[in-house]
């Protein structure tokens, strides 16, 4: 059912401005060349929702002005400093934030992923977390007593968006142990997945790749991507780009030199 | 803070107090770039001939999770994790920790990077040991911006879980769940109580006498240098280089 | 932290009289030869749970009068027809039963996976298994209006008894594709595995095995039972005795054959 | 049921039937030990030249499931399953469904196995096509002993699936949802309108002139013959070997 695309902007096209687009974290395989597509074609007004945090991703979006909202427990560029155009627009009151916390976003999925209308979560109450996010109820638990416990709505993503090792003819996708990935793919109404091969073996006929494979059903588009992470790493694959990420921090540091990296990295690059 | 006795590196005293707080516990998770904590976690391993079990976040080498992102916060909601490290930047003398800005929430003045799992793990981890080097009234205030998660709740809320202390560069505090109070357990050599009262924007309390902070044995620095450093290599090399390894090639 | 036992008696020690135990369906590894030793001990008023449903394993358990309270969705032989003890003790009402849906039962643990007091299910409405079921609640959507949904209690059980192909020398436990394994063991206090084979290497070092393996981290004790599915399948591994189990459903079908088939196949086999 | 035309056998006919009831869907799911139902989905699958996705729930090589036990119903709440196939040992007139057993719960005359997934994937799977080749007045009765999953519910009830038809050996009932009852469509070859009425043990609707059931065409007993049988003999050989086998070799 999977359709494979020849080039990676055609298989972005369900995403379209306002999209509720879903984004995984840095070590699970952030679709970084995939990301630079979307600036180039200048997607507007993102519901970006990084589960459940972000790093250069969604600091380069919320930069080049793609994000409208941005959901997710915590953005930082890690050992290379805070996320620059993430603190520059959160203060200067850019883009709208939910800000939430790591097991909240992963229920919230789950709750899509199972087809019911909210999870409830421990925790929360009494945090400013809580207090921000009218969409999120405290009710007392109807199976206790005097249990005030928090309800978390489902959240159904339009798309989730996700950069994978391998993918097989049938649009088989091994995701390994990153296991979010598969909630992302259930929760979302279409996904699409970049990826650095694709092997003629059917994944699923191989019981040991089986278990760590997304089934193609699940998947609406496929492109190759190679070194699709990059800067980021992909876990088992390839490691970071420190020197770059040095380099993305310097620049970003100021609107100017974030201009300056978009031209260089994200549209030049292309254009080259 | 250089007055530590000069064998002994802040480092080792902190991570020493750290594996003290850690005590007996079954299993302690680390999270990402906190190397002194991990050295704590690893030093109470090796004191309890390999327990507790230890989880460093950061490490793939280290962590055994195969269920994806959420398995750490499952775990930790099965009653799987004892022990968690957490900072903010800010702290106040309710135990509230603030992860997310500085000034009114809708117009900040610094935005840090978000709560993370803080706003859960805070509630559900038995022993939540904050830890804050930078021990300033900038960072230890009367009252956090904004409450990432708060140092208690009224007594009808679910929560088995919490802070059990505080450490800093300056000091070691208790934290009294009761009262939702610090208290001063401990001063570390080269600091004086009147030197961490003038840092600390927060009231808390002391006993008459403050006893100075105990300083690692031989044998618990010998631990640390000969057979938790090598490990910590793997997972922090600067910081073992930097910590440990010259020392070891003195 | 899990232990390798030598015997599959010593590795069951946990599962005491009155254990709330939790049971995989057939195709996700059935410990056959770990039930017969259950059998053999004389294990007293289980509640055992099937998740999220049975076969041989509870028809045996059933007869050999282990079981006091029985939880699942349905009991059957499959192909080799109904479940004649199972179905013999219910229609003399020497078992409590406690009849539930699929879905439900996987709900229920993934709730305590979670570490929630409940699940949300939807379905179940105005059927009899819900009306059979105090333990169930109908509330109406606290996110909603005029929309009831029933809510389901975490299931905790005291002890996960698996059997699976494969474990490493820290005790991981290659589960495959068979995920509520997993969930299984996250939900249960404590966790038995039986497996075929050991192997020096660590499943976790290779990123493919680790796709599926459950952490020793989560395992009590573990024992090596070759074979430890038979009569039974084991996926990937060796299929079914289809000429034993058409030998059990005659011979069960009656309390006499059904002991004659105990003495022959549980108690005998092992002296031998 | 012997007096569908000689060269078209029962099962061709059920499972074209069957085929014409599935029609424009995306996603087929078929039960285990079901191999009309299973015949009738491939078949929709070579009319609809791949289209719907058929998966065979008895089969490992024809299901995609990697999430465990739960994903059918995980996928069934995503609204990816479109058609799904229930029996029962008791069917009633209002589409109510009885797996569990015959007589007073607490004290049953007969038990069947469970209810298995019925009671929630009746819910939420668009259209469930119910399958019983008996019918009798012992299978189909006025009201079932146990409602493992009921034919319909209040509006309020958040529903979007439910029955939409009954294929039995003599005829096609369709099911109203609004009315909560069925209306006989077609009787197969062979059979009368009095022979149903004297089997069913419920009232039913019907038009004043009810039509036989349509035979399959030439090009669907070439598809089914030709096509679907191959791939139906990799998880139901035995089947396969007695509906299709014979007559190739013949």
């Amino acid at each position: 059912m999977p359709k494979f695309t020849t080039s990676i902007e055609e298989a972005l096209t369900p995403i379209g401005d306002g999209c509720l687009l879903v984004v995984p974290r840095e070590v699970s395989g952030v679709p970084m060349e995939a990301t630079r597509a979307l600036i180039r074609r200048g997607v507007k007004r993102l519901h970006l929702l990084a589960l459940p945090t972000s790093s250069l991703q969604a600091d380069l979006l919320i930069g080049a002005r793609c994000v409208e909202t941005l959901e997710t427990s915590a953005v930082s560029l890690g050992e290379f400093g805070p996320a620059p155009r993430f603190s520059a627009a959160i203060t200067a009151g850019t883009i709208k934030m939910k800000d939430a916390t790591c097991p909240a976003l992963h229920a919230a999925l789950q709750a899509a992923e199972k087809g019911v209308p909210f999870m409830p979560l421990r925790g929360l109450i009494g945090s400013d977390v809580l207090k921000y996010r009218p969409d999120w109820k405290v009710v007392d638990n109807p199976l206790g007593e005097n249990d005030p416990i928090v309800l978390l709505p489902a959240i159904k993503p339009d798309v989730a968006l996700i950069h994978a090792p391998l993918a097989d003819r049938a649009g088989n996708v091994w995701i390994g142990r990153q296991r979010e990935l598969v909630t992302m793919a259930h929760a979302a109404a279409r996904t699409i997945v970049t990826v650095e091969n694709v092997q003629d073996a059917n994944l699923l006929d191989d019981p040991v790749r089986a278990a760590g494979t997304l089934p193609g059903f699940y998947v609406e588009t496929i492109a190759v991507a190679e070194r699709g992470a990059w800067p980021l790493g992909l876990p088992d694959v390839y490691s970071l780009d420190a020197a770059h990420l040095a380099e993305y921090a310097r620049m970003a540091a100021t609107e100017d030199g974030f201009n300056d990296y978009l031209k260089h990295y994200v549209h030049d690059r292309r254009a080259a | 803070m250089t007055a530590a006795p000069p064998d002994v590196r802040d480092e080792e005293l902190l991570a020493d107090v750290i594996a003290r707080l850690i005590g007996d516990s079954r299993h302690v998770a680390v999270g990402n770039a906190s190397p002194i904590p991990a050295t704590a976690a690893l030093l109470a391993r090796e004191q309890g001939n390999g327990s507790p079990y230890v989880s460093l976040l950061g490490s793939r080498a280290h962590t055994f999770w195969t269920d994806g992102g959420r398995e750490l916060f499952d775990c930790a909601g099965q009653g799987r994790i004892d022990v968690f490290f957490l900072s903010g930047g800010q702290i106040d003398g309710q135990g509230n920790i603030n992860l997310v800005s500085i000034g009114d929430y809708a117009h900040p003045k610094v935005r840090f990077p978000g709560s993370f799992g803080s706003a859960y793990l805070y509630y559900v981890v038995p022993k939540v040991i904050l830890f804050r080097t930078e021990h300033s009234r900038r960072t230890l205030v009367p009252k956090v911006d904004f409450i990432s998660a708060p140092g208690g709740n009224d007594p009808n809320v679910f929560r088995n879980g919490g802070p059990i202390a505080l450490v800093t560069n300056r000091c070691l505090f208790s934290f009294d769940r009761a009262k939702r109070r610090f208290r001063l357990q401990s001063v570390h050599p080269g600091h004086t109580v009147d030197e961490v009262i003038e840092h600390t924007a927060f009231d808390f309390d002391r006993p008459d006498n403050v006893p100075e902070t105990q300083l690692p044995s031989p044998d618990t620095l010998e631990l640390m240098r000969e057979r938790v450093a090598p490990q910590l290599a793997e997972v922090y090399p600067a910081f073992a280089a930097k910590v440990f390894g010259i020392r070891k090639s003195a």
